[in-house]
């Protein structure tokens, strides 16, 4: 059991949006929560980055750690936790390749470095091409690679991923979705959000299924692919 | 309430905060200095009695409107009989208005600008008038050193240097002949760097500098004068006449002149007193800001006790005490003997002081309208 | 006759060509789809078209008139809205409010109707006020209407968007990847929503999408933009077809 | 968790609730007459219970100025406040609401703006009442009101348009100048410009165009900050109003022809009550219409994002213009206030200082709020009145306030809200 | 000619001032994204550190009865004076502005005014209302080159601000640190995704811009001896200018902007009446920026996100 959250809630200005999720993921899974638009997706990968607090009595739980005793920047660079934020974030005033750069802030290994850095080059070679360009004059799209690339530079014992298909050409999509699995061959255990829930299942092995703050369903892919309930709510029939 | 006049209030309006806190605390400590010696001989004899005087400080934060809201205040709330203050003219100028409006003496002991007190009988002043000590100081140059060509550094936004600098400029080119300024330099308050003018003065051949500034203005100017090899004599104004133009100038300002209202070393009777007593409790040597607050403050004890007594109707001796004020002849204040005129401005006596190679100011040469 | 006609335009970043030569004719009340790979220029050419940037060479004319030079506001008056790929919404303000202040070339009163509330200036408040409200039960957000946009789930923010573009009563709509983000369940919501759009407003639609189902379902023509330039043109089936664009776009095994 | 746990936070929201039904349904016509009757019984009591309770005199500022002064009469003068003005407020404005909310619902068939007159003088009746005993208060109350136009304006270009406007005091510099000369030039004899081209006894009425060549003055200058506006903003803009605010000083400082750095005096007392509540009055329902209107929220759109509003057809040139125009016109008209009551103007006093201050005001009371300005204006003005005996603490004890303030409510006080004149003057319930 | 290098070394004196606080005003400001307006009194704050220091060390030293040279007892003030100065700056970190972080930046920079008038008067309240002159560590020499002087003071300041500007460049430019802060500017809340503490950055900033305003306070003193708790105010604001002028996160344009500015004051003072040198210095300045919408430096639009 790599990473273990139970009873998470968390609220936004006195409004639940999280109300005691629960759930696992072992090392080296790729899992994937489904949900409708509001559904609280992204709130709890923000709550498992520390970037919103949780409420009281929430458990989370990663290799032996407690995630609660961690800040922020702790989660990243201590526990190797890396978060592709929901709407891109990337820091439009410096380039492509300061935004890789700065990414490895914490990180001592320079050789370590050096590969990631042309492993995510290999993956995206547009970004290769448009290194010094401002990150905020990139396309849409090119700018999702770089919120992925970047997150794959901070560390990757587990990437939580939100949307990261979102404005990307279908093409770009597959091979993205290919460097991911090879990634997780490579030991990073996966945890991805997308309201692309067909194509997430596809992709996952698991899938949790959050509606209004809670966990409703869960169970492996195929059994969520075929669910009824499921086809009928989230695969457009 | 008529019945609970039993007690002098007289009003201080004071700059204690804003940009000139010096000038409010010196205004503050001369007035309670004052009135610790009142208390001492148990309240201030009018005619027959005794009364207990009390001290109304406010603070005009160096605003405009806050000394006019301050000036309102004690003359309908506290009841005042008379006020002290303000003491620059951005605050004197409207402040008086308000007091000639409610017919209450106000004595501004440090605000050189005309308009304070002109057309307005409540309103008189402590100090002279730009239009004398130009000339005395032109005067004296001329007749002391036989320059003819002269230079003049002044703060353009500040009322007392720009006043003082235009009126030097017209005397001395009475004596000069036109053209003799041959620089006429400005900058604006809280400048620090003077080097440009300072650098414009040198160029210009000035025989020597006149600066009608402020203590703090005048260890900056003389200093960076000198780094800049300007090696003539740099003269000043009674506003140079505080302990800390040495203390910050240091032997810069050593053997220079300026004219003031007395001279600090060498004083003798009432106002080596003022400043032994002022020193000994306050731990510095009282400015001219002090020593114009002590004299105004005692003025007005003085009109006030001239009164023979007073009725407890506040706007009658108000009155009163405005009319003895404008009686008042050859006052023998520290800082000059005064007899005011039709305006409310005093006439009175300047000295020239010398800086000694020790730092004391040393009475040099009296000069007297 | 064609209500919007896009000549030979070409658009230099510095030394990057992002669009070159692109031709493009709508005619009035056509739904038309603009795709290609990432960074292939789409969102530049809407760009150019709505003023935000001035193409380097090319004509673009409205019902003939030519919008070079024009001020972004004016052409947005002149008949042409838009949305925006990264949704640009004004985040201290409601939901009505988006929808009221996309009126503004409408109203009537100027200034001195605003300042001392005039006759005028109350009734065409009431007017725009009513259009709002008729626009955001068109778009099913009116329970959203007094809320702040920001709290907003993803998908409601970009119909308030698109309301706010209708209120500007456009001739022309340009969406900018207006599912992105959202359930397959809403995209099909939004299918509907644009239908009925087009068919109730009699507006002409240009939309930039990578989700395959949605501009293959509503356009009548799509155009396929590479490296700036247009390879192919042509009804949905053509281009599902078209050898290039699945080369380049589409990749052999259809996602999603 | 235990029941006590849940109880505590809940019995203050129950007193408060009490007691906000218990006023509910009390309307503004109800609560004026409570405020008049109030400063009526003070009017003719006053003294007596002032000189019955220890008091030397009526308090002027609701006693808040003993506070720090004379601690000891202190709770003397509360009780005078509880007594005069808190007993008759809260009976007669609850005893009246009745009759009052039929009066209101009466009035709310005609048009709007009867029952806002009527209203603004039961409010001004009441106001000249209060400041009839005291001459010192009727100046605060004066000084206040020049205060709450000022904010008012500036929130137009700060808080509504977003940018941050450093220029006000030179705004209000160049509508104090102006105003002044007019009035000078014409109707007074002085010794800048001589004998008046026209009998100083008409002066008070051609005021408010003395006021309006004022606010245009302004308005004309702030063309110098709203052209570069176009295409620069933020601090870019911040850095062009400063060089503006320092360029007007500089300017008035060389021109002898209206005193120079000595400044301009004499103005006739022209900024009494009735004009200076008008004034605000007319600041406020004006500048309150503009932002409610559709035309006004275009400043909100480009402060929130310029190329959305270009998109959706707000032309942002001309909000831009507008803003700036129009806050400076009101700075302006508030600096011929203020000129006319203190009655001499220097340069020096338009500086930094007065900056510091009014931005103050505006983000304590509230950004993009009507109502955050009003209360801003007044509690910073009120505060630094009665802090006055703290002298040199004032300034550490204010600050600490604010900035306590701004830790809480980051916006300010009262941030994001205008106000619906119909619902105020309206009946409840 | 003589009258014209003068001029020119006057302006580089002055200018290097403006340079100076501006960088530290750069640093924190283009970081954070924030108006400082605490800066300037942080300034005057750390002059009077400065003087205590200063006084402090002569005292020590006279006691001991050693003789340090000069310049030893002013590197020992500076270095000594900059590191408690950027704990205030850490300080006023952790007070004004932490808390405002997600607010919008005016409030921060309203916070900042009022900590700088607490700084202003809790001096005048501590230390009473006369000035103070900043003690003479090293003699004043002056040297003249036909009629033109300087002195060594001049010289070394102009050195220290050129040398401070160059090295800050560098730092923000091209270390991590500096990328950390520059992202910080665009976009705080995701900064910590990156592996960074923004409560490591952000007092930092801080702490770096607190101690080169108090190196600039401890120059400035030498060249001006005379201290006032107001004497950050105008200085503030002009720096103020300048950082902005220079281009919003550009520490080179600021320090030339700062040069550029001291330039502007004393040439419009030579070659027009000095009555007029405000008047005619921010016009230039309205115009460069009206003509330069985004400064020397800025970027204008292009770092703003896409569309
Ligand atoms: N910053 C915020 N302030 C207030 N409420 C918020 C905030 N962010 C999210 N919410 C609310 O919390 C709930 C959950 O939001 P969340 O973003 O986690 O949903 P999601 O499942 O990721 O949805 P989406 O598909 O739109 O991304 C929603 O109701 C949303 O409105
Ligand atoms: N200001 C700029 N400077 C340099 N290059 C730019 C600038 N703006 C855009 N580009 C480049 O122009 C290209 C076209 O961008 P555009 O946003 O039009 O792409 P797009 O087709 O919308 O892609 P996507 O589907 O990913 O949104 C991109 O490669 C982008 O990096
Ligand atoms: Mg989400
Ligand atoms: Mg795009």
């Amino acid at each position: 059991m790599q990473l273990r959250v139970e009873n998470l809630h968390v609220s936004y200005d006195q409004i639940r949006a999280l109300h005691g999720v629960s759930f696992s993921i072992d090392a080296g899974e790729i899992v994937c929560i489904i949900g409708a638009n509001g559904a609280g997706k992204s709130t709890t990968l923000r709550a498992i980055s520390r970037l919103v607090p949780a409420d009281k009595g929430a458990g989370l739980r990663f290799e032996g750690h407690d995630l609660l005793a961690f800040a922020p920047d702790k989660v990243v660079s201590v526990l190797g936790i890396s978060h592709v934020p929901e709407g891109r974030r990337l820091f439009g005033n410096l380039s492509v390749l300061e935004n890789l750069q700065l990414a490895t802030f914490a990180r001592r290994d320079p050789q370590g470095i050096k590969r990631d850095m042309e492993r995510v080059f290999s993956i995206f070679p547009r970004l290769l091409e448009r290194r010094t360009q401002y990150a905020a004059t990139l396309s849409g799209g090119e700018q999702q690679m770089l919120a992925v690339g970047r997150a794959y530079m901070t560390g990757h014992r587990m990437m939580l991923l939100d949307e990261p298909s979102m404005g990307l050409a279908p093409l770009m999509m597959l091979s993205m979705f290919e460097a991911l699995k090879e990634i997780n061959r490579d030991g990073t255990t996966i945890l991805l959000v997308e309201q692309n829930a067909r194509l997430a299942l596809k992709f996952a092995q698991r899938g949790y299924v959050i509606e209004n703050g809670r966990i409703v369903l869960e169970g492996s892919s195929e059994a969520l692919l075929n669910d009824p309930e499921v086809k009928k709510a989230y695969l457009g029939g | 309430g008529e019945k609970r006049q039993a007690t002098i209030k007289i009003g201080i309006n004071a700059p204690i905060t804003g940009d000139i806190p010096k000038v409010g605390e010196g205004t503050k400590y001369a007035a309670q200095m004052w009135l610790e010696g009142i208390q001492a001989a148990g309240g201030l004899q009018v005619g027959d009695k005794k009364y207990p005087v009390e001290l109304v400080i406010e603070d005009n934060e160096a605003k405009a409107e806050s000394a006019v809201k301050a000036n309102t205040k004690m003359i309908t709330e506290d009841g005042v009989l008379a006020i002290i203050g303000p003491q620059a003219s951005k605050q004197a100028i409207p402040a008086g208005g308000v007091a000639n409006d409610y017919q209450t003496l106000m004595i501004s002991p440090w605000s050189t600008n005309p308009d304070t007190t002109k057309n307005r009988p409540y309103v008189f002043r402590g100090c002279f008038l730009d239009p004398f000590q130009g000339p005395v100081v032109a005067k004296f140059i001329k007749g002391e050193f036989g320059f003819s060509k002269a230079a003049v550094l002044y703060d353009v936004a500040s009322d007392y240097p720009k006043g003082l600098a235009e009126f030097f400029k017209k005397a001395w080119e009475e004596i000069n002949g036109p053209g003799s300024v041959v620089a006429y330099e400005s900058f604006t308050t809280k400048d620090t760097d003077f080097s440009a003018q300072l650098t414009k003065i040198k160029d210009s051949g000035a025989e020597f500098l006149f600066t009608p500034q402020y203590y703090n203005e005048v260890a900056l100017i003389v200093k960076q004068a000198h780094e800049l090899g300007f090696t003539q004599p740099i003269v000043g104004s009674d506003s140079w006449g505080s302990a800390e133009t040495v203390k910050l100038c240091g032997p810069d300002c050593y053997g220079l002149f300026f004219s003031t209202h007395y001279a600090a070393a060498g004083a003798q009777g009432a106002t080596k007193e003022f400043i032994d007593r002022y020193q000994k409790k306050y731990g510095y040597v009282p400015d001219d800001v002090a020593a114009l607050t002590w004299d105004s403050i005692r003025l007005v004890a003085q009109a006030i006790e001239k009164t023979g007594g007073l009725t407890g109707d506040l706007k009658k001796d108000r009155q009163a005490v405005r009319d003895q004020m404008a009686k008042i002849k050859d006052f023998a204040g520290i800082t000059g003997n005064m007899t005011f005129t039709e305006e409310g401005d005093p006439i009175k006596c300047a000295v020239i002081v010398r800086i000694s190679d020790k730092g004391e100011f040393e009475f040099y040469k009296q000069v007297c309208p | 006759m064609s209500l919007l006609q896009v000549e030979d335009m070409t658009h230099f970043f510095g030394g990057l060509r992002a669009v070159s030569g692109y031709r493009l004719s709508i005619a009035a009340g056509e739904i038309r789809g603009l795709i290609g790979p990432n960074g292939a220029g789409k969102t530049t050419i809407f760009n150019l078209i709505t003023g935000i940037h001035t193409p380097t060479k090319g004509s673009i004319r409205l019902e003939n008139r030519s919008l070079i030079g024009l001020r972004p506001h004016q052409i947005a008056a002149r008949g042409l809205g838009r949305t925006f790929q990264n949704m640009l919404l004004w985040r201290h303000m409601t939901v009505l409010e988006h929808v009221k202040l996309a009126h503004y070339a409408q109203l009537k009163y100027g200034l001195a109707g605003a300042f001392f509330g005039t006759r005028l200036c109350r009734a065409e408040e009431e007017r725009v006020e009513e259009n709002a409200h008729r626009l955001l039960e068109t778009f099913d957000v009116a329970r959203f209407a007094h809320q702040n946009v920001t709290q907003l789930p993803y998908g409601v923010q970009r119909r308030v968007e698109m309301a706010r573009a209708m209120a500007t009563r456009p001739k022309i709509l340009f969406l900018d990847e207006p599912t992105a983000g959202m359930t397959p369940e809403e995209l099909v919501q939004m299918i509907g929503i644009i239908r009925q759009i087009h068919s109730e407003f009699k507006v002409a639609i240009l939309l930039i999408e990578h989700r395959l189902k949605f501009v293959m379902e509503l356009c009548q023509r799509i155009q396929t933009l590479v490296f700036g330039e247009v390879i192919a043109e042509g009804t949905p089936e053509e281009i599902k077809n078209n050898p290039q664009v699945i080369e380049a776009y589409l990749g052999k095994e259809e996602v999603a | 968790m235990g029941g006590s746990d849940l109880n505590q936070p809940m019995l203050k929201p129950v007193l408060i609730k009490r007691l906000r039904d218990f006023f509910a349904p009390v309307p503004a016509l109800a609560w004026l007459a409570g405020i008049l009757c109030a400063v009526l019984i003070e009017y003719q009591w006053g003294d007596a219970l002032a000189v019955a309770l220890y008091l030397p005199k009526v308090p002027p500022l609701f006693g808040a100025t003993l506070v720090l002064k004379q601690p000891l009469l202190f709770p003397w003068a509360m009780l005078f406040v509880c007594l005069v003005y808190g007993v008759p407020i809260v009976l007669i404005g609850r005893l009246t609401a009745g009759p009052a909310n039929r009066a209101a619902a009466a009035l709310g068939r005609m048009p709007v703006w009867v029952s806002v007159l009527l209203h603004l003088l039961l409010l001004y009746i009441a106001l000249h009442i209060w400041t009839e005993t005291s001459d010192y208060r009727l100046q605060v109350a004066k000084l206040i009101m020049i205060a709450v136009m000022l904010t008012l304006s500036l929130n137009v270009i700060n808080g509504y348009m977003g940018e941050f406007s450093c220029s006000h005091p030179g705004f209000m510099a160049l509508g104090a100048y102006m105003a002044s000369v007019f009035s000078l030039l014409l109707f007074k004899a002085d010794r800048v410009f001589g004998a008046p081209v026209l009998p100083e006894a008409w002066g008070p009425y051609f005021f408010p165009l003395a006021l309006a060549a004022g606010g245009m003055a302004a308005a004309l200058g702030a063309l110098v900050v709203a052209i570069p506006s176009f295409r620069t903003r933020g601090d870019y803009l911040a850095i062009i109003s400063l060089a503006f605010m320092f360029i007007v000083k500089s300017a008035i400082e060389n021109i002898d022809a209206i005193g120079g750095p000595r400044g301009l005096g004499g103005q006739p007392h022209w900024s009494t009550l009735p004009a200076v509540f008008a004034g605000m009055s007319l600041c406020i329902w004006i500048i309150n219409n503009f932002v409610r209107s559709t035309l006004g929220k275009a400043l909100n759109a480009v402060r929130d994002n310029e190329t959305a509003a270009e998109a959706m057809t707000v032309n942002t040139r001309r909000t831009k213009m507008v803003a700036f125009l129009f806050g400076a016109f009101w700075a302006g008209v508030a600096g011929g206030f203020y000129a006319h009551e203190v009655r001499h103007v220097t340069p020096g006093g338009f500086g930094i200082q007065n900056l510091a201050e009014v931005l103050a005001m505006v983000y304590f009371g509230g950004l993009n709020s009507v109502v955050g300005s009003i209360v801003g204006a007044v509690s910073i003005s009120f505060l630094s009145e009665i802090l006055k005996p703290l002298l040199l603490y004032k300034w550490i004890v204010i600050p600490l306030i604010l900035i306590l303030v701004m830790i809480f409510r980051p916006t300010g006080l009262i941030a994001f809200r205008d106000f619906d004149p119909r619902r105020i003057v309206g009946p409840r319930r | 000619m003589a009258f014209f290098m003068q001029n020119v070394i006057n302006a580089l004196q002055w200018g290097s001032f403006y340079a100076l606080i501006a960088l530290g005003y750069s640093m924190v400001y283009s970081i954070l994204m924030l108006f400082n307006f605490t800066h300037g009194d942080i300034f005057m704050t750390g002059a009077y550190i400065g003087l205590g220091v200063a006084t402090a060390l002569l005292a020590l030293v006279a006691a001991l009865g050693w003789s340090l040279p000069g310049w030893l007892l002013l590197v020992a003030t500076i270095i000594i004076s900059m590191f408690i100065t950027s704990l205030l700056g850490v300080l006023v970190e952790r007070v004004g502005y932490r808390p405002l972080r997600s607010a919008p930046r005016a409030s921060a920079a309203i916070t900042g005014l009022m900590i700088g008038i607490i700084l202003e008067y809790g001096n005048l309240a501590l230390l009473g209302t006369q000035r103070l002159s900043f003690p003479e560590l090293i003699q004043t020499t002056t040297y003249s080159v036909g009629s033109v002087y300087f002195t060594n003071k001049k010289i070394f300041i102009v050195v220290v601000a050129l040398l401070l500007m160059v090295g800050l460049h560098q730092f923000i430019q091209k270390s991590r640190w500096g990328m950390a802060m520059r992202a910080m500017s665009y976009d705080f809340p995701i900064v910590p995704l990156m592996g960074v503490s923004l409560n490591l950055i952000a007092p930092l900033t801080f702490a770096i811009g607190s101690a080169l305003a108090a190196a600039g306070g401890i120059l400035y003193g030498m060249a001006y001896p005379v201290l006032d708790p107001f004497m950050g105010i105008l200085l503030g604001w002009k720096s103020f200018v300048a950082a902005i002028l220079g281009g919003r996160g550009s520490i080179l344009g600021a320090a030339l902007a700062g040069f550029l500015l001291g330039f502007i004051e004393i040439f419009t003072t030579m070659v027009f009446p000095s009555t007029f040198r405000d008047l005619i210095a921010y016009s230039i300045i309205l115009l460069i920026l009206t003509f330069r919408p985004y400064g020397f430096f800025g970027q204008a639009h292009s770092t703003q996100l896409r569309l």
